[in-house]
């Protein structure tokens, strides 16, 4: 009973988060909302007996990428005024869709049996007598590694790509370099000048 | 020596044609002239030699083509039939030539004039001695060609040129039929040679075949679609309005083509295939009423007619109207006979016509004419010849041959014969009446003509000679040959159907009848004499007092407007209807250009669709899925 | 033999984009045709017209037993390659002054042409053949679209598409073919018999690409267009020799490997035959434009070579081979006759014209043979085979002959009427009567024109000759299907009959 | 299986993995100014890595505990994709450096991408599949944002991204459905699940239908197409050439494997679907690009629509359909490459690349050769006879035809009719329009007019004499499909 | 216990949330990128789920693996979001319409 009224409570508050996170007028609150959706699907992984996985969503997800939602909201700078309140053209169309896959997924939902499932099937049929994330400890690195070397190339690239994309190096900033500060010779940097009489010096000719 | 008959006009055309002004006019006018009285001499040689029993005989050249069971080649055949018709043929050519020496010395394109005669000359010779019904189609056609040429020969009037294109398209119209025929006869006899579908006619009565949706007699659906092709050639009613249109012409063309050689050939095929047509009676019943039609309605037209070469040619018409009717009674030596004669007294009226008009410098219409016996008298001589031969006055040509024919008609007896005779007797009267009209509107009478204008001046020799000759033709031709064309005597030796019994009982009519033509003779001279000569003015108040008729008669039954309405501008008419509005209105318009103006409409759309929006594009995705999905669940 | 006839232009093609020079461009492109002539004469010189095999035939297995490169010729290929080389050079010819842009590239399009065409009528394998027949859009495409008039953009779209519409139906025919009879040979899918209710989809299929080809009425009107945009040697070569892949096509595919269904369709062959005689004939009456007058001809001809075809006979069949022969000479040389006074003019339109025999009587006299040839008057090639196709179509059905025989008096009625406008009466515009006789580069391609078809109207027999055998044998093999053909009941038939009625 | 077994199985990957780190550490410390040498060495690199794919044989071996296998299809995938990727990199450098963003990471993350294609085209699993498909979508949305100081490559990258988030997101909720619904994320356990006899499993029925989604959004197949045209007008040139080739490539390579082998008993279910969406593809690839003014747009449709044929052989579902994708694939990446080759040639006399249908007016009299290839490409493209593209077209319709997919096969030729159209404009403006005026830069020298000849050679009718081992090799990958 | 209904029912609710937020969205580009998050979301509770219910690993693996992605992938949309926002100066969804047709 008790477990019921908490996974309808984080489910409520979860799917209300989900609302608010794409109707809210301010990516802030959107960001916030969300941040909120997280914590309480994680709520709902620990009901079901995944803790690890839940932890992880409150570290990756609220720790990292929420804060990083915030982090890009605020530093572009939105005029929010701008972004007015419109619902799109499609809303009828949208929602009727929306309907439609809900009820088609409900209906496939109701269907699920374990029963049809042999249990030869399974790949990783949980050990007995270990906890949740000692279980997934075991096969992460050994059944899965191939998949958690690829998953380090995907957040290699996402590392290039936000490089990429996002990184420059601003004409204008003086930065320090070492190595060239270090490598630097008084012949590099001095150039004697001898002028003929009353021929002058042309400023900087001659130096760098 | 027939090869070399046949083929020594067409060397003179090549000659003459390629040569053309290479070789300047008196060149072409030497060659193509010599080659022809060669061929003429050798002409009257074959033709001595068959009636010295030489008998029929084939010369076959190569194969022309061969298809299945269809084999035709390149032959001459030579038999009585056709060594009359070398003759005639010939012998009026060559006269011609010469006679065009003097027509034409002021042409500059002589050389491309005397090429087409004796192309043409090459073409019906070609015709007349075919083996095969190919052959003699190719001649048909060819002679076709050159009178369009020749009646386009001053191209630069388009009268002319119209008149040409006329000439061959109705003439089509004839060849149609005649194709027709020719394939039925390959169907029912599985050859087109001529000897072989003769030889089979016996075995064929009786045959039929589905033609048109109706199971039909063989050989009377074939008769009757070959005559369809001589009445195109012939000018018989109903395809007869090129003939009248060709007189654009230079006369000796006329002479030649128009009066008599190209157009008789539809009464030589007629005859050339009597055994075919013996045994087809409608289609022969079919024959004669077609030939008293022409004969009754070209008289009538030609009592009207102001052109003096339209005159000739109404009656020209009306002549082979006769030969026509002969032939559908069975006397096709009376019809072959009326031909050979024809053949003098019209080409001798032609170039004599001819004579005047030279000397009117080109002017045709009657009414400008009137006295002119005097200034002209060798060509008033020639045609009063000619006038006399044709009215049938005794012993002249005409007289053999016409009352040969009328009496053919009167004594077979069946009743389009019957009908025949009478009409013919009254066409005769015509003929009396509107020759002596023109040889009184011409000769006789005031002066109309412009003195200052005209200086009417007799012709030169070359032109007068040729008239001589054919002159002797029209006026002993008669005399000397009625015994054999329509003797009982084995004149013909199997060459067309002759019954010497049928031709015995013509001298066997009774005295009425036999006087009857003489009589209508007479009438048609005095009538014309009292309207013309005796009573200036007469002929006027007949205008005045029905002019009705007098119209219809001078717009020629009105035909050239019937079909102008019928069918020229009608198919004009549609085709610029099923182009513009079938070709670009409908097929066009509903077809490539509306599928691709469709195309088109689709892109502009599908570009309007592809808006750049992302939810759009989003939409669109789910949409699908949940297009997919649904398709999925309510499958089942 | 083949191969070479094949690769030998394509190779003076691309010499010729290589010298990018118009002069020895121009120099080449002649010698490569002739050369290509002088093989075709020597084909003929050794062919073997007692046996309706394929000869010269040659099989290299270049792509990976998908389909070969598989050549040969029967009689039948043997008279369309003859046809082809033969028009070729002229082509050549007929553009040496008048076209002065970019020469290479049009002369290499032409022998790229000239290549798939010998091709089409070569190929011995059924993917092969298609190949060749689609890749022929192309040039044509570019020779109308490039070197064509004013409305040629429009014009060579609608000749592609439409002909590539018409033909990709074929290809899945083609395909369900190889499936069915597990060959891609065209002697063996001649022999295959297919399904009888099949045998109806393959074969409309095959339709709608050989009557768009030929074509056929109603779809016909690219050909007008085409023809009227296309510069004179297209429209020689279109009208030449590309109308008649269509033909082509029926009596190689759809004739002796459909027979039941060929049987069983005629009368829709018939019936679209019957109506573009006379519509095409009628439309042809009322055009101004020379080109188009001879492009509505082409129909009403091309009708002739349908309805001779399938009157299924020796006589309909070998009938309109010869009318694609002839079609190809008369109508080459009619849109070359179009083309010399469009060079001297630049004007299509009939009524600039008028009196042309005046001052270019040379000219007059060929355009007066080629016109006649066009009306099919006996001693010229069109009389042959006109005359041959309606003697078979009577054979199989009166109606058809005299529906179709009306063709001959329109024909003579448009053509005449063409004739005379141009060359008749009086030459009383001024820039029509400063237009010079012929040059001797027209006289050299007006001559083998006038020649040939002369030769074939007196002595087609040597053409003839190739056709016997591969006809009789598709004869023979249409004969299994029942074709439909006019009975003559003879007397004792009749008589027969009539006695066998009252007693039943 | 030990790990050593695994490296040398799946050594492909591990060498691109390697090498991309090396590579990506040299960049670091050399910069931009390495794009040459590292696009050569990538290209080193991939040659290396396509050594052990040439090397394992004929044979299948599985490795990485279930989770990999090396068959003859994802040996034929691996090699198209490493050429197109090599490709990609080679003939991106001199448009990288006009266009001013010559940065060393393009082909580091080119590489990326391709690892990730490798990775996908050996997937034995739901899991493998999607990790690998997603380093590709990845590396792919930077690379389509590469052009960074230009709002077109950052609003291509971003629709790119937002709709590809949303298709592997509905891949996600697939596969979790289907997981949930046959207990595995394995194919063979999948595959076992629906042996013939089972009952129809709606659950993974509807997991499959969510999982084609996605891999129809990367294959750009109608409805899930309609990014493809922005993208491939924003993107920069060599980045949609890597996009229309390689990752097409491995995306309908993936396809096939996924709907084939572990899907492969619901093939009643899903051909419906496929035919719809070949239809669609053909259609509306065909209609749009007709009223497109700009090159890439037109090539986006393009791409539509030659998915859309290559869906055909697809949908019959039979060995000759696959073997016919198979080899439409091979052919469609060499075509593909050559058009984008030919419009990165195009270039003003400024240095700028003109990517406007009318900007291409003429061109065949200033640029013979640039023109007769890109004419080349297109009529292949058109599947027009006697180029070489006519004859994967054949070959899928041969198979639909096979299958007796009918209305597919007749609406699929009608379809190539319509795209006719607009190839042959391409065509007509080539070389009927008059010259447009623009002074193009000198030709070319370096590694483009050699790529642009071969691909043209192959594309032309010369392609026919490679006829035979081509339809062999994919008939050899095609059979280890079931 | 709460029934895999249930589990299933709120994933797929979310999941529609998220599709929607996505679809309907015409106001803010980085709305989109968290409807993404919530799409992710709904699919990890599916996996998790189905792994319970399963008594079997390999569905929290995957839902981790997807973390990972999703981590990676939020990433590389905001860096493309800054780009794009340099560029354009708006994140207006309606805004992003420079290519169309």
């Amino acid at each position: 009973m008790t477990q019921a009224f908490i996974f309808y409570l984080l489910a409520g508050v979860t799917l209300l988060s989900g609302l608010m996170v794409i109707s809210a007028r301010n990516p802030v609150h959107s960001v916030l909302w969300l941040i909120l959706a997280f914590v309480n699907a994680a709520g709902l992984f620990l009901v079901i007996g995944a803790e690890f996985l839940a932890m992880l969503l409150v570290i990756v997800y609220v720790g990292a990428v929420a804060v990083l939602f915030l982090f890009v909201v605020m530093m572009l700078d939105i005029d929010f005024a701008r972004l007015r309140a419109g619902v799109a053209r499609y809303l009828p169309l949208g929602i009727l869709l929306g309907a439609v896959l809900l009820v088609e997924m409900f209906l496939v939902a109701g269907a699920w049996t374990s029963g049809a499932i042999a249990k030869g099937v399974r790949a990783a049929p949980r050990p007995e007598g270990l906890s949740n994330t000692q279980a997934i400890g075991t096969i992460l690195y050994t059944d899965y590694v191939f998949v958690f070397q690829a998953a380090g190339m995907i957040l290699l690239t996402a590392m290039v790509g936000a490089i990429v994309l996002t990184h420059r190096e601003r004409a204008g900033v003086k930065r320090q370099d070492p190595a060239r500060q270090a490598a630097r010779t008084p012949v590099a940097a001095i150039a004697v000048v001898r002028p003929q009489v009353g021929a002058g010096v042309e400023t900087g000719a001659g130096v760098q | 020596m027939i090869g070399i008959l046949v083929f020594l006009p067409l060397l003179g055309f090549l000659v003459a044609g390629i040569g053309n002004r290479a070789i300047g006019n008196l060149a072409a006018r030497l060659v193509t002239t010599a080659a022809l009285f060669v061929s003429a001499a050798l002409a009257w040689a074959i033709f001595l030699a068959q009636l010295g029993g030489e008998g029929a005989y084939t010369v076959t050249l190569f194969e022309w083509f061969t298809s299945g069971g269809l084999s035709v080649a390149w032959a001459l055949h030579v038999d009585m039939l056709v060594a009359v018709m070398l003759v005639v043929i010939t012998s009026v050519s060559a006269l011609v030539h010469l006679y065009s020496w003097g027509y034409m010395a002021e042409d500059p394109s002589q050389p491309r004039f005397f090429a087409y005669l004796s192309l043409f000359t090459f073409a019906m010779l070609m015709l007349v001695t075919a083996d095969s019904l190919v052959q003699l189609f190719f001649g048909w056609e060819g002679v076709g060609l050159a009178s369009y040429l020749l009646i386009g020969f001053w191209y630069q009037k388009p009268s002319a040129w119209n008149a040409a294109i006329k000439a061959f398209i109705v003439n089509r119209v004839g060849d149609f039929g005649f194709m027709l025929g020719m394939f039925a006869l390959f169907l029912v006899f599985g050859t087109l040679d001529i000897g072989a579908i003769l030889g089979g006619v016996a075995d064929r009565k009786g045959a039929t075949f589905a033609f048109l949706g109706s199971e039909v007699d063989a050989l009377t659906t074939i008769a009757i679609l070959l005559f369809i092709g001589a009445m195109g050639k012939s000018a018989q009613l109903g395809l007869h309005t090129w003939l009248p249109d060709a007189m654009e012409g230079p006369t000796p063309v006329s002479a030649l083509i128009h009066a008599a050689t190209m157009v008789t050939a539809g009464v030589f095929l007629v005859c050339r295939m009597s055994p075919l047509f013996e045994a087809a009676p409608p289609a022969r019943d079919l024959v004669v009423w077609v030939g008293a039609a022409t004969a009754l309605f070209a008289a009538t037209v030609a009592t009207t007619q102001h052109d003096i070469k339209r005159v000739i040619a109404y009656s020209t018409c009306s002549q082979l109207g006769f030969m026509f009717f002969a032939a559908g009674v069975g006397a096709y030596g009376a019809a072959m006979f009326h031909l050979f004669t024809h053949a003098f007294f019209k080409a001798l009226l032609f170039l004599g016509a001819g004579s005047v008009i030279h000397a009117m410098h080109h002017e045709q219409d009657m009414r400008h004419y009137g006295a002119l016996w005097r200034k002209i008298p060798m060509t008033f001589a020639a045609m009063v010849v000619g006038t006399v031969a044709i009215t049938g006055f005794f012993y002249t040509a005409g007289y053999y041959s016409k009352d040969g024919v009328l009496f053919a008609a009167f004594v077979r007896g069946t009743e389009p014969a019957r009908v025949a005779f009478a009409v013919g007797l009254f066409a005769s009267f015509l003929t009396s009446f509107y020759s002596w009209r023109l040889m009184f509107l011409t000769f006789f009478g005031a002066a109309r003509w412009d003195a200052h204008h005209h200086h009417p001046h007799e012709s030169p020799p070359s032109m007068l000679v040729p008239l001589a000759l054919l002159a002797a033709g029209a006026l002993f031709a008669g005399v000397v040959f009625h015994h054999g064309f329509i003797g009982e005597e084995g004149f013909w030796r199997g060459a067309l159907v002759h019954d010497p019994d049928f031709y015995h009982r013509l001298h066997e009519v009774p005295a009425l009848v036999h006087h009857a033509p003489t009589i209508a003779m007479a009438l048609g001279f005095l009538i014309a004499l009292r309207q013309y000569v005796l009573k200036p003015g007469a002929a006027a108040d007949f205008v005045r007092t029905f002019p009705t008729l007098h119209r219809f008669l001078y717009r020629k039954w009105y035909f050239d407007e019937l079909y102008d309405a019928l069918l020229v501008r009608p198919a004009k008419r549609i085709g610029g209807l099923f182009w513009k509005g079938g070709d670009l209105g409908l097929i066009d318009r509903f077809g490539p250009d509306g599928l691709s103006g469709l195309v088109g409409e689709g892109a502009a759309a599908a570009r309007r669709f592809q808006s750049g929006y992302l939810y759009v594009y989003a939409m669109v995705m789910l949409v699908g899925l949940a297009a997919a999905t649904t398709w999925l669940v309510t499958r089942g | 033999m083949l191969s070479a006839m094949i690769l030998l232009p394509v190779a003076a093609a691309l010499l010729v984009l290589w010298l990018d020079d118009a002069g020895r461009a121009r120099l080449v492109a002649l010698a490569t045709t002739l050369v290509l002539l002088a093989m075709g004469l020597v084909l003929w010189a050794g062919f073997d017209s007692t046996t309706a095999a394929f000869q010269f035939t040659e099989r290299h297995e270049l792509f990976g037993g998908l389909f070969s490169w598989h050549l040969g010729i029967d009689g039948i290929s043997l008279v369309l390659i003859l046809l082809s080389v033969f028009l070729m050079p002229l082509c050549v010819l007929a553009g040496w002054d008048s076209i002065r842009e970019r020469v290479p590239e049009y002369l290499a399009a032409f022998l790229l042409m000239e290549a798939l065409m010998i091709g089409v009528f070569a190929a011995m394998d059924i993917l092969l053949f298609y190949l060749f027949f689609e890749a022929g859009l192309i040039p044509m495409y570019l020779i109308i679209g490039i070197w064509g008039g004013k409305r040629r953009i429009y014009a060579s779209y609608k000749f592609f598409l439409y002909t590539l519409l018409g033909s990709v139906l074929m290809l899945l025919a083609i395909l369900w073919m190889i499936r069915e009879a597990g060959t891609t040979d065209i002697p063996a899918l001649m022999a295959f018999d297919f399904p009888a209710e099949a045998q109806t989809w393959l074969w409309l299929a095959f339709f709608a690409s050989f009557a768009v080809k030929m074509p056929m009425w109603p779809v016909h009107t690219w050909l007008p267009d085409a023809h009227v945009e296309a510069p004179t040697a297209g429209s020689m070569i279109l009208a030449g020799v590309l109308l008649k892949m269509g033909g082509y096509g029926f009596i190689r595919f759809s004739l002796p490997m459909f027979p039941e269904a060929s049987v069983e369709l005629m009368w829709l062959v018939f019936a679209l035959s019957m109506v573009a005689v006379v519509y095409t004939s009628l439309v042809a009456l009322a055009q101004a434009d020379m080109k188009k007058l001879i492009a509505y001809s082409s129909v009403a001809h091309m009708a002739f070579v349908t309805g001779g075809l399938f009157a299924l006979n020796t006589q309909g069949i070998e009938g309109a081979m010869v009318v694609m022969v002839s079609h190809g000479l008369v109508s080459a040389a009619l849109f070359f006759c179009v083309g010399v006074i469009y060079d001297r003019l630049h004007t299509r339109e009939i009524d600039r014209y008028g009196g042309l025999t005046a001052n270019m009587p040379r000219y007059a006299v060929f355009f007066l043979l080629f016109t006649m040839a066009s009306i099919a008057l006996p001693g010229t090639s069109g009389f042959v085979g006109e005359f041959l196709a309606l003697l078979g179509m009577f054979r199989t059905s009166s109606w058809l002959a005299v529906v179709m025989a009306t063709g001959v008096i329109l024909g003579a009625g448009y053509m005449l009427w063409l004739y005379g406008r141009v060359a008749f009466g009086a030459l009383d515009k001024d820039d029509v009567a400063a237009m010079p006789d012929l040059k001797p580069r027209e006289w050299a391609v007006m001559l083998p024109l006038a020649a040939g078809v002369l030769a074939i109207g007196v002595y087609p027999a040597p053409l003839l000759a190739p056709l016997k055998q591969p006809v009789a044998s598709l004869v023979a093999r249409l004969e299994r299907a029942g074709p439909p053909a006019v009975e003559v009941s003879r007397p004792a038939a009749v008589a027969a009959r009539a006695r066998a009625e009252p007693a039943s | 299986m030990t790990l050593l077994q695994s490296l040398a199985v799946g050594a492909p990957e591990v060498i691109l993995a390697g090498g991309i780190c090396v590579l990506l550490l040299v960049g670091a410390f050399r910069g931009d100014r390495a794009l040459e040498g590292l696009s050569w060495a990538s290209v080193l690199l991939l040659v290396l890595a396509a050594v052990p794919v040439f090397d394992q044989g004929a044979g299948s071996a599985g490795a990485w505990g279930g989770l990999y296998v090396a068959d003859p299809l994802s040996r034929f995938l691996k090699l198209l994709v490493f050429a197109g990727s090599a490709a990609a990199i080679l003939v991106a450098v001199p448009f990288l450096r006009r266009s001013g963003t010559g940065r060393f990471e393009y082909p580091v993350l080119v590489l990326l991408a391709t690892l990730g294609m490798a990775i996908m085209v050996s997937a034995r699993s739901l899991l493998s599949l999607y990790v690998g498909l997603e380093l590709m979508s990845l590396a792919a949305y930077v690379l389509a944002a590469f052009h960074r100081d230009d709002a077109r490559s950052s609003e291509a990258g971003l629709k790119y991204f937002a709709l590809g988030a949303l298709a592997s997101g509905l891949l996600l909720y697939g596969v979790s459905l289907v997981y949930g619904f046959t207990g595995s994320t394995g194919f063979d356990a999948i595959r076992a699940a629906f042996a013939p006899g089972t009952e129809r499993n709606l659950g993974a029925l509807f997991g499959l239908v969510f999982i084609l989604a996605a891999l129809a959004f990367k294959i750009s197949a109608v409805p899930f197409h309609m990014w493809t045209p922005d993208v491939y007008e924003g993107a920069p040139t060599p980045v949609v050439a890597f996009f229309g080739t390689a990752p097409k490539v491995a995306a309908m390579g993936l396809l096939l494997r996924v709907l084939l082998d572990p899907f492969g008993g619901m093939k009643a279910d899903w051909q419906q679907i496929l035919v719809f969406m070949s239809i669609a593809s053909m259609a509306l690839g065909a209609v749009a690009a007709i009223a497109q003014t700009n090159v890439k747009r037109l090539l986006a449709y393009s791409a539509i629509t030659n998915i859309g044929f290559a869906l055909v052989g697809l949908a019959a579902g039979t060995p000759a359909g696959v073997s016919a994708v198979l080899f439409y694939l091979l052919v469609y990446l060499v075509m593909t490459l050559g058009a984008f080759v030919c419009l990165m040639m195009v270039v003003d006399g400024e240095g700028r690349n003109r990517e406007e249908l009318s900007d291409l007016a003429g061109l065949a009299r200033t640029r013979p050769g640039l023109a007769a290839a890109l004419a080349i490409f297109m009529l292949s493209l058109a599947g027009i006879p006697p180029l070489f593209g006519f004859m994967p077209k054949l070959a899928v319709l041969s198979a639909a035809v096979e299958a007796n997919l009918w209305p597919l096969a007749v609406i699929g030729v009608l379809a190539s009719v319509v795209a006719a159209y607009y190839y042959l404009r391409v065509v007509k403006i080539l070389y009927v329009d008059p010259p447009s005026g623009i002074g193009f830069a000198p030709v070319e020298q370096g590694v483009n007019p050699f790529v642009m000849a071969a691909a043209a050679a192959f594309s032309s009718p010369l392609g026919y004499l490679l006829l035979g081992p081509l339809m062999a090799f994919g008939a050899e990958a095609a059979r280890s499909l079931p | 216990m709460i029934g895999i209904g249930h589990y299933l029912g709120v994933s797929a609710i979310l999941f529609t949330l998220g599709v929607l937020g996505i679809a309907l969205n015409r106001r803010n580009i980085i709305v989109i990128l968290m409807s993404v998050e919530l799409m992710l979301l709904a699919v990890n509770i599916n996996l998790v789920a189905f792994s319970v219910f399963l008594d079997d690993m390999v569905g929290q693996v995957f839902a981790m693996f997807v973390l990972t992605v999703a981590a990676a992938e939020a990433a590389i949309g905001l860096a493309i979001l800054v780009t794009y926002f340099r560029n354009r100066g708006t994140i207006a969804v309606d805004d992003a319409r420079q290519m169309r047709g």
